[in-house]
């Protein structure tokens, strides 16, 4: 149903942001190793935005393809939160975005895997080896996470800013929209156990939990609401414009 | 002496030369110098495909670019890799690559302007590419032959992804078979510049052959790159920019015309369209990451020294 | 003390009190808190609306906005011209903006979402800041009232233009319509915002009204927007997000409903969607501009070396 | 008729490209008074443009708007020199780009702008007007270019990468299009006097005049023929975007 389109719309978006914005990494990474892992991580993502998206347009009866979503939406009609859209930042910060993103996708796909609470037996699917990919999205995080924390003093500090500006844009992913709310997976109740795995990693990098409160909304609507930041029209311009000079055209 | 016979009975017997083998200094130094270049331009053959990767005009397209870039950063890693059982060091490399003592395939100082190009290179500079690397996987040290059987493999498989997109862009609309024909138009002599100037002037090839480190000549490549791509830009539906191609049946090969070797000249001395944007965005990822690698180094030293406590 | 009365006649006289002429500390000390924060909000708030400079979706919109942006520019020149009058200098005051320690307007703290974002910037926060501002131009401190002048002159032209894009917008297609409801959706309340807290919670205003600074209390200003703006809208055809909005008789005035003044504490206490990335944007160009200024300077010293040699 | 409309294309894309690359400069700027400056430049550059490409539209019957030629058309439909498509990089580069563009189209709308071998009467005006904005701009980034050659030890050298790195790009403000030569506008004639020019202020600013050779053309094309960089489909991407969302809408 119209729901369960809505819900996958929800987390294909950030799966297809934030493998947007890994991309922006190739030919910039530090290390030769990185430049393979980033690629690995953002088609891991791309890939479930890409069933996700699928989804959708099957959900809601609709028939609109992953492309139709990716390419001829309007920004308001995105409904990723605002972490996976903001800029990319330094190494520090994109290592910190990745690491509160891979924790806290990968404890709702562990839910949505649970198949005794069944949403719908794609969404499970795309769950189960979601949360596997993931699994190593956050082991590669948190590893980077800690050899910056612990590494020389200047990185310990690029590491800590790159946590503290991320902070404020953890609150979003546990905030129920409403679909969310009416197909019974509240995000909010993954919030602590999430908090605990980021603290861990943080304690182990010798960094400090930031204590940043939650970035306002507008109007009390945020990036699941389509209300973004400055940050995605550009993105999404550039995501788009090939495909809309040449509408209709199949590549 | 004993080991530079043992090295010529190798070569002669079509075996392979290892690591800890003895080698002269100007064979070690030769494929140095190749394989770094090899390294070199996997790496910066990322940028002008990766150029496309944030506008791949369908989800689909955009994996299979995202997962050839990914593989390109592997090949420079194997072949970083094959470089340094030779006694240098990657971080070395890169300083020679960044500073431009060490070059690279001159073919990526050319610029992508339409998602047509990431077919073209796909389809003609993969398989120039390749037409080159194959008889590589035969090459007297084995470190290198080893690698290239593993890069050959991936790349025909991303000249075969290559070609199908302009397939489907040729049965596409009409703007779409206008990029593939003016893709085409660009990359094509650029292309056969990739094996190298022509015989006459290419000094270096005997000894490199006599090594069996190169198998054929330039221009024996570059006529077998013409033999196999014409009958492809047919069945595409594409003109080859080249007013002196034809069969010749005494040849049994396809005549072609001469590259325009001056522009080939100022691209090699570091005034084509992207010398300066490719050095400079890898110099940039480079001085960006080092703090990086620095703090990982860091790091590690510090897990050593508690873990021998 | 004479200076003293002489400072208290000119307020009485509702004269101007000039650079040289004594003044209370706090006078003074208030008047570069507010001039300084209204320079700084006229630099801040080239943000908002630059952010949609390239991307205008007309030329001649283009051209608009980039002159709006200039003027901007101006204003902040003009504004910390009038705070240097003080015996602060601008340096200070730019440290002081990049460091938190000297606010502005919240109101740009909100993002721009779409273009319709920079008509109802003008005709909405323009429209406010001309309601604050034009009693300004009657401040008793003499360069603040006639930078003033000027700045409001410009704001009411750059707001007639923003009216006008929304006009224009208002009787195009129907998503144009929709980016116009939607952007009056989003900045209605945050304008409302931009007269301060409600006069009971404004404990300054009493005395700034004292010095002549101030003129109406936050909340006469407020309704006076109010007023303004209701009838404008409903000639523009958008649906204000306020539904206690109504036409009291009595008062001969619209009532209107009360902001989220939390939301309102949220972006002041610097959780706004945007105050870390406009602080951010306006540190680097500082930054990044550093060895330019350095230049200039040391150029200048050079000449007049040269010149007084 | 088409080869007047092309030559105003010419002009006016490169017009249009710096100035959309001197817009950039906004809320960037190292000074307050830059701000200031480098917006007004910009304008009067977009006026230009204005001026330029609504004439290409009339000249060939078309009836094609400035919006028409700026926002629907592709990338290789572009004809401006590769020189003002290049990304900003420091205030270095984007002053020494500014001095080059600034010399040489004074020059050239100084010449245009002879009545006595009139092309065009809207072009004649254009360039008048023209001549004298750019007379500002020749000044300003000559005062910089010398502000900086003969400033800090530090800045000399970025001035100097500045006008190396620009260097590359002149050879094609001089080289012949083939609309140019039917016209007899040949730019190769003011190549002399251009560089004499900005020799004097590089001298003036303690620099060295740059060796560098021209940049390589692609089998034979450039900018002039529609064959740019990979600057400018992201630039013109940006450009278009919110047009070709909305297409027939009016602003």
């Amino acid at each position: 149903g119209a729901d369960l389109s809505l819900y996958c719309q929800l987390l294909g978006d950030d799966a297809l942001i934030l493998s947007q914005r890994l991309i922006e990494w190739c030919t910039r990474a530090p290390e030769l190793e990185e430049e393979v892992a980033l690629a690995n991580l953002g088609l891991d993502l791309l890939g479930q935005a890409r069933l996700l998206l699928t989804r959708a347009g099957q959900a809601d009866g609709t028939g609109r393809t992953e492309d139709d979503f990716a390419y001829w939406r309007a920004e308001h009609e995105f409904h990723n939160v605002r972490l996976v859209e903001a800029e990319n930042g330094d190494f520090g910060y994109s290592i910190a975005r990745l690491l509160v993103f891979a924790t806290a996708r990968r404890a709702l796909y562990l839910r949505l895997a649970d198949t005794r609470a069944e949403l719908d037996a794609v969404l499970t699917s795309v769950a189960v080896r979601g949360a596997k990919e993931l699994a190593y999205h956050q082991e590669y995080a948190a590893a980077w996470t800690v050899r910056l924390g612990d590494g020389t003093p200047y990185s310990a500090q690029r590491m800590q800013a790159g946590l503290d500006a991320v902070w404020p844009l953890l609150d979003e992913l546990f905030t129920a929209h409403e679909v969310e709310l009416r197909l019974g997976v509240d995000p909010a109740e993954l919030r602590a156990g999430v908090l605990e795995e980021l603290a861990a990693v943080i304690a182990e990098a010798t960094l400090v939990v930031p204590g940043a409160a939650p970035m306002a909304r507008v109007g009390g609507r945020a990036g699941r609401e389509g209300v973004h930041t400055e940050a995605l029209g550009p993105l999404l311009a550039e995501l788009q414009c090939v495909a809309r000079e040449h509408p209709g055209a199949t590549w | 002496s004993a080991p530079a016979e043992h090295f010529d009975a190798v070569i002669a017997a079509e075996q392979r030369i290892e690591p800890r083998d003895w080698m002269p200094d100007a064979y070690r130094a030769t494929l140095v110098r190749q394989i770094a270049q090899h390294a070199h331009s996997e790496i910066i053959g990322m940028q002008p495909e990766g150029n496309w990767l944030s506008r791949a005009p369908s989800l689909r397209r955009k994996a299979i670019l995202l997962a050839k870039a990914q593989d390109e950063a592997g090949h420079g890693l194997y072949l970083y890799a094959a470089a340094e059982t030779l006694g240098v060091d990657r971080a070395e490399l890169t300083e020679k690559l960044i500073s431009g003592r060490q070059k690279y395939s001159s073919i990526f100082n050319y610029p992508t302007l339409t998602f047509a190009d990431v077919g073209v290179i796909g389809w003609l500079v993969d398989g120039a590419a390749i037409c080159n690397q194959v008889p590589l996987c035969r090459c007297s040290y084995g470190p290198y032959a080893r690698a290239m059987v593993r890069v050959c493999k991936e790349e025909s498989f991303h000249q075969r992804q290559g070609y199908e997109l302009l397939m489907t862009l040729m049965r596409g609309t009409e703007a779409q078979r206008r990029m593939v024909q003016d893709a085409v138009d660009r990359w094509w002599w650029p292309s056969l510049m990739m094996f190298g100037p022509p015989d006459g002037d290419s000094p270096n090839t005997a000894q490199s052959m006599a090594w069996r480190i190169k198998r054929h000549t330039n221009d024996e490549l570059r006529q077998r790159f013409v033999d196999m791509t014409v009958p492809q830009a047919e069945h595409l539906g594409v003109t080859l920019p080249d007013p002196a191609l034809r069969w010749n049946e005494q040849r049994d090969s396809w005549d072609f015309g001469e590259p325009d070797w001056s522009e080939l000249q100022q691209v090699i001395k570091g005034q084509g369209p992207c010398n300066a944007q490719r050095i400079d965005r890898r110099r940039a990822a480079h001085e960006d990451g080092a703090w990086v690698r620095e703090a990982a180094t860091a790091y590690a030293d510090k897990s050593k020294g508690q873990s021998s406590e």
